[in-house]
């Protein structure tokens, strides 16, 4: 990513960089007011996840540069992904 | 010496994988790092499915306090990126600017936290009260610690490391854009910390 | 006596499901000594055939070898044999056939540190009520002797009496820290986790003098925690439950 | 970057704070040696107690303290914490920080072709994290209460009501697990970035593949350690009750936790790190049985690409057969199948593994050297391991054979014949790499048949043991009656065991005399093709004279129409 920008990449940059700002302040917003509204808590978590998966994808994507990111990092981040889902379904392994 | 004891791609990409060594490491430490929350937040859904009852976040934490908290952190992932875009439109001082900015939203960051936590102690909640305030304390705690760790690393970038900008600045700009990779995770964990502690 | 019940092989089996698990251990070990030998003898064979002398040269080009690809496909078609028609449908037996519950003896155990509170529901069948609170070195298991259920529970320490040909179903409990109830001869060995009732069932069919074990680490007397456990006739059985109860 | 002045560098630069590979790879090997001797001396005093339960230790007995030993008789406080330190420093202290840091480190650079880790100061901190992790855990045995006693998997509720020494424990952990981060951070870097021009994934020694796949494993399979860690010392610490279910009475008392918990978390965390570790166990040791094997054999390996789809996949699959260490825990069948399958596909690539290295002896012309000897033993001794993982893995089976003997033995068989032999044999064969000069070879053979038979008079009779229903972890193995009839072989095992240290002794004198009058030899002694041996021995900092181009792939012995009978990989054209 940081191999030889131009300025005007670069101020290109800068207002994704703005814009994405503004959605991640607006969802933030959007995600605790929809706290108040006291949903069924299925439907809560759902919402709130999402939410807050979009946001996280935001910031991988442009902040971290993901969106242009080189394919020796995004291989092993798939990996990490597997895993991680792996983690997250142990919990519920004991009823089964 | 001769270029054999040289190491290769510190400040230049390796041209068939297209990184520096700093920004392939800084991936793969993030990768551990997503294993290391996702044990706490396995942990996390697991006690929550096991527990008779679950406190609702938002009945018992600060949430505009939170809200404030995130805000200030998505702020300080802003002037994160900004600081290093400067540094590619080789403004040395626009740099420094952004990166105080997001040290002083750091600092932000944790006065707020210090103030929830000291108004749980005040009301003597403790980890031990129970397994909400317990996996609150521990993730939050964790998370701030990372937080710690990212505002020394960024004054360390923002000031003695800054005179490499000077003698390298190609590897200068990928140091900082290695923080900010390892600034933005800390960010994207509190992203889902926030509503899973918060507002569920 | 005991002499008769463990040697240097698996110890003798009582169970009425052991057999199962006894005949895959033994199918497994002869595959894989059959496995090993034949390997070790080619391996022998490699080492001496291909050894370094005067005007012996390595080949490049190895041979391509076609048999270990079907060795492969042999073990892995074994191991699907074994999971199929051993590991899954005895844990099926051990998980999900229970006997049905007016058929079977019920028992509770509560584990401690270290010690095997055996706890039976008496003549009504039902056990008392119980509590951690009420829990003490008299009251081993913190039945509620208020409870009317309670009235004629028995419990021993140590001493778990089962009648033979009848089924049992034991429910595991621990107050403290994980154990693991083990009845070498009723090839049954079980977690004991706090927090949780995890049921056991099995089904003695012969009399004698065996032992429960502790088979997890749970502390400094891991080692002693051993009890008693007597497979009785029923009349033997009923007798001792008598002699049991609470006066 | 790299430091041009070495020369004017102080000892301490150069010596103990070093940044060079090479110095941290001894550095590491060193101390995972006296770390493996140690946990081996603690082992045998197990063994007295075991063999002859309530004696009094002879000779030393005495010089032990009241907390450990009374009148020499070993106390059960004492018998556990060996138990756990055992375990714990062997796995943790002995055999990976030897295998990844000591041989990958010195290693793994030098078969790139790389002048150095590509974070030589993350290198350097990554041993002196572990050299602390390793203090802590030395030192919790003077703590009051001991050091930890719950087994080195300490399973909580137990662990979180044990002694002092279990937060030792839980914190030298912390620093051997970010130790373990830096450093598989750096080899993944390394082994992407930093190899020689032509030196592509498919001409990579099988030995780095191995080191590649093992740091990939450390990096996502500790982590979750971690968390558990942190989890379990926020129960100790802070008095949460993460691992802790409601209503824990402890010796008739209510305890002070809230409950809610559940101890099979740890559990799961645990052993999602591992099951994974124990491939970081015996990935590198296959990785030098490979080395060693094409280079003495005069031949390429057998199925190259079928040993490298292998041992990915073996990684790959690593982090999803954890659970089949926790069988007993109340597994429902949907669960136990699905591990006890997954489970059944992790031997296919391991056998593959093990034929591959098997049939690369045929048509070769074998040299039977010490480290060469060490190599081949560990093919037999490996199967023996891995085969008896098999009934382990049924879990049916593993209802009587569960926490018996029959698991020491099987997983002994891995990594004491199996990984140590195969260590041994890393350092007969790399070490006139490091110093110049060979080791004895008559020593060597003293050193390896010996071993080879006390190993399996160890190791076998707990397989027989164990089938015979005899449970570990006991302080006093004749409490039970179905453990009596098998007491004969504890006795049998542990002179065995005292005898294997004694053939050890070889191996320390052959060290040492070697290191100083062993037999002077040039750069390239066993005739091999890899890079490492293309470097002046030992190697300067920065390793090579002139930065290496690589022509071919990593065992190109024996080719038609050459004159020697190895190619190495950076000679330009025909030799």
């Amino acid at each position: 990513m940081s191999d030889h920008l131009s300025p005007e990449e670069v101020k290109k940059h800068v207002t994704i960089y703005v814009r994405v700002f503004m959605a991640l302040a607006a969802l933030t917003i959007i995600t605790v007011a929809i706290s108040y509204l006291h949903l069924p808590i299925l439907a809560a978590v759902g919402v709130a996840l999402l939410i807050a998966s979009f946001k996280g994808s935001l910031v991988a994507a442009y902040f971290m540069h993901l969106a242009q990111e080189k394919k020796i990092i995004l291989y092993p981040l798939i990996l990490v992904f597997f895993f991680f889902i792996v983690l997250l379904i142990i919990p519920t392994l004991s009823r089964f | 010496m001769s270029d054999a004891a040289e190491i290769r791609f510190i400040s230049k990409p390796h041209p068939i994988t297209g990184v520096t060594n700093s920004k392939l490491g800084v991936w793969c430490f993030l990768a551990s790092e997503v294993m290391l929350f996702g044990g706490l937040f396995s942990a996390y859904i697991l006690l929550r499915i096991g527990a008779t009852e679950w406190p609702h976040g938002s009945t018992i934490l600060n949430v505009p306090l939170a809200t404030l908290n995130t805000m200030i952190l998505i702020v300080s992932s802003v002037t994160m990126v900004m600081s290093w875009a400067s540094l590619a439109l080789k403004n040395f001082s626009k740099y420094r600017f952004y990166m105080a900015i997001t040290i002083l939203l750091g600092i932000a960051f944790l006065v707020v936290k210090s103030f929830e936590y000291a108004h749980k102690f005040e009301h003597h909640h403790y980890p031990s009260t129970n397994n909400f305030y317990g996996i609150y304390f521990t993730l939050t705690g964790l998370h701030g610690l990372h937080v710690i760790g990212g505002i020394f690393l960024n004054l360390y970038l923002l000031l003695p490391g800054s005179k490499l900008w000077k003698t390298n600045p190609e590897q200068f700009m990928g140091r900082v854009e290695a923080a900010g990779l390892y600034w933005h995770f800390v960010d994207l964990v509190w992203i889902f910390l926030f509503p899973t502690l918060y507002l569920l | 006596m005991t002499q008769n019940y463990y040697g240097w092989g698996l110890p003798i089996d009582i169970s009425t499901h052991g057999a199962g698990i006894d005949k895959l251990i033994w199918i497994v070990h002869i595959a894989m000594v059959l496995l090993f030998v034949g390997w070790l003898l080619f391996f022998v064979y490699t080492l001496i055939r291909f050894r370094e002398r005067p005007n012996h040269k390595a080949e490049h080009h190895g041979k391509h070898f076609k048999l270990p690809t079907y060795v492969e496909i042999l073990v892995a078609a074994f191991e699907v044999f074994l999971l199929l028609a051993f590991a899954m449908p005895l844990w099926n037996q051990a998980k999900n056939q229970m006997p049905p519950d007016d058929k079977a003896l019920h028992i509770r155990v509560i584990a401690q540190q270290f010690a095997w509170n055996i706890h039976y529901p008496g003549k009504d069948g039902i056990f008392g009520k119980t509590s951690p609170n009420l829990m003490d070195s008299s009251n081993p298991v913190g039945l509620d002797s208020s409870d009317a259920a309670a009235k004629d529970d028995v419990v021993t320490i140590n001493q778990l009496n089962i009648p033979v040909n009848t089924p049992v179903i034991v429910k595991l409990s621990s107050k403290d820290v994980i154990h693991s109830f083990t009845l070498p001869v009723m090839r049954v060995k079980q977690d004991v986790i706090p927090g949780q009732s995890i049921p056991v069932w099995f089904q003695a069919t012969q009399t004698g003098d065996f032992e429960i074990a502790c088979a997890q680490l749970c502390g400094l007397g891991h080692y002693r925690m051993r009890g008693f456990f007597n497979v009785q006739t029923q009349e033997d059985f009923n007798k001792w439950l008598q002699e049991q109860a609470p006066k | 970057m790299s430091d041009h002045s070495h020369k004017e560098l102080p000892f301490w630069r150069k010596y103990i704070f070093s940044v060079d590979h090479k110095v941290i790879g001894i550095q590491y090997a060193v101390t995972g040696l006296l770390f493996l001797f140690f946990g081996f001396c603690l082992v045998m005093l197990i063994r007295w107690q075991l063999a002859y339960p309530g004696q009094e230790l002879p000779f030393i007995g005495s010089w032990f303290p009241e907390t450990q030993m009374i009148g020499g008789i070993m106390l059960p406080e004492f018998y556990y914490q060996l138990g756990a330190m055992h375990g714990t420093i062997m796995v943790f202290l002995g055999v990976v920080p030897l295998a990844v840091g000591g041989f990958g480190n010195y290693v793994v650079p030098l078969q790139i072709g790389a002048p150095d880790m590509a974070f030589p100061k993350l290198n350097m901190m990554s041993y002196w994290l572990y050299f602390i992790g390793g203090v802590l855990m030395l030192a919790s045995f003077f703590v009051p209460g001991g050091s930890a006693q719950s087994g080195w998997t300490s399973y909580p509720p137990l662990s979180v009501i044990a002694a002092g020494g279990q937060t030792w424990w839980l914190i030298g952990m912390a620093f051997l697990i970010n130790s373990s981060l830096l450093g598989s951070v750096n080899f993944i870097v390394t082994i992407i970035q930093l190899r020689a021009p032509g030196l592509s994934f498919n001409r990579l020694p099988f030995y780095v593949w191995a080191q590649f796949v093992t740091a990939l494993l450390l990096l996502l399979a500790f982590p979750p350690l971690m968390a558990a860690a942190v989890l379990q010392l926020m129960d100790r610490l802070a008095g949460t009750s993460f691992f802790i279910p409601t209503g824990l009475v402890v010796n008739d008392a209510i305890t002070h936790f809230v409950g809610g918990g559940n101890p099979i978390l740890w559990q799961h965390l645990f052993w999602f790190l591992a099951h994974p570790e124990v491939y970081v166990l015996i990935l590198p040791a296959m990785g030098i049985v490979a080395e060693i094997i094409a280079c003495n054999t005069r031949k390429p390996l057998y199925g190259y690409k079928a040993l490298v789809y292998s041992v990915c996949f073996v990684g790959f699959m690593s982090f999803v057969v954890w659970a089949h260490h926790m069988f007993l825990t109340n597994m429902g069948t949907t669960m136990s199948t699905f591990f006890q399958i997954t489970t059944m596909i992790i031997s296919i690539p391991s056998i593959v593994i093990l034929t591959s290295l098997i049939l690369s002896l045929w048509g070769g012309s074998i040299r039977f050297n010490t480290p060469m000897l060490f190599a081949i033993a560990f093919l037999p001794m490996f199967a023996i391991g891995g085969l008896t993982g098999l009934p382990l893995g049924l879990a049916a089976a593993d209802i009587h054979l569960h926490d018996t003997y029959y698991v020491i033995g099987h997983f002994h068989y891995v990594v004491a014949p199996g990984t140590i032999f195969a260590l041994f044999a890393g350092v007969y064969h790399w070490f006139p790499k490091a110093t110049g000069r060979k080791m004895s070879e008559f020593l060597g053979k003293l050193h390896f048949f010996p071993s080879l038979v006390l190993m399996n008079c160890i190791f076998t009779p707990m397989l027989i043991m164990g089938l015979a229903g005899a449970l570990r972890r006991m302080y006093d193995p004749t409490q039970y009656a179905h453990a009596q009839a098998v007491q004969p072989l504890n006795v049998f095992i542990s002179i065995s065991a005292f005898c294997l240290a004694l053939a050890q002794i070889p191996f320390i004198i052959n060290f040492f005399y070697s290191i100083f009058w062993g037999k002077k030899v040039d750069d390239n002694p066993w005739q091999a093709t890899t890079l490492e041996w293309a470097t002046p021995t030992p190697p300067p900092h920065g390793n090579f004279l002139k930065a290496p181009e690589v022509y071919r792939g990593p065992y190109e012995y024996s080719v038609p129409g050459q004159k020697k009978d190895f190619w190495p990989q950076d000679m330009k054209g025909a030799n």
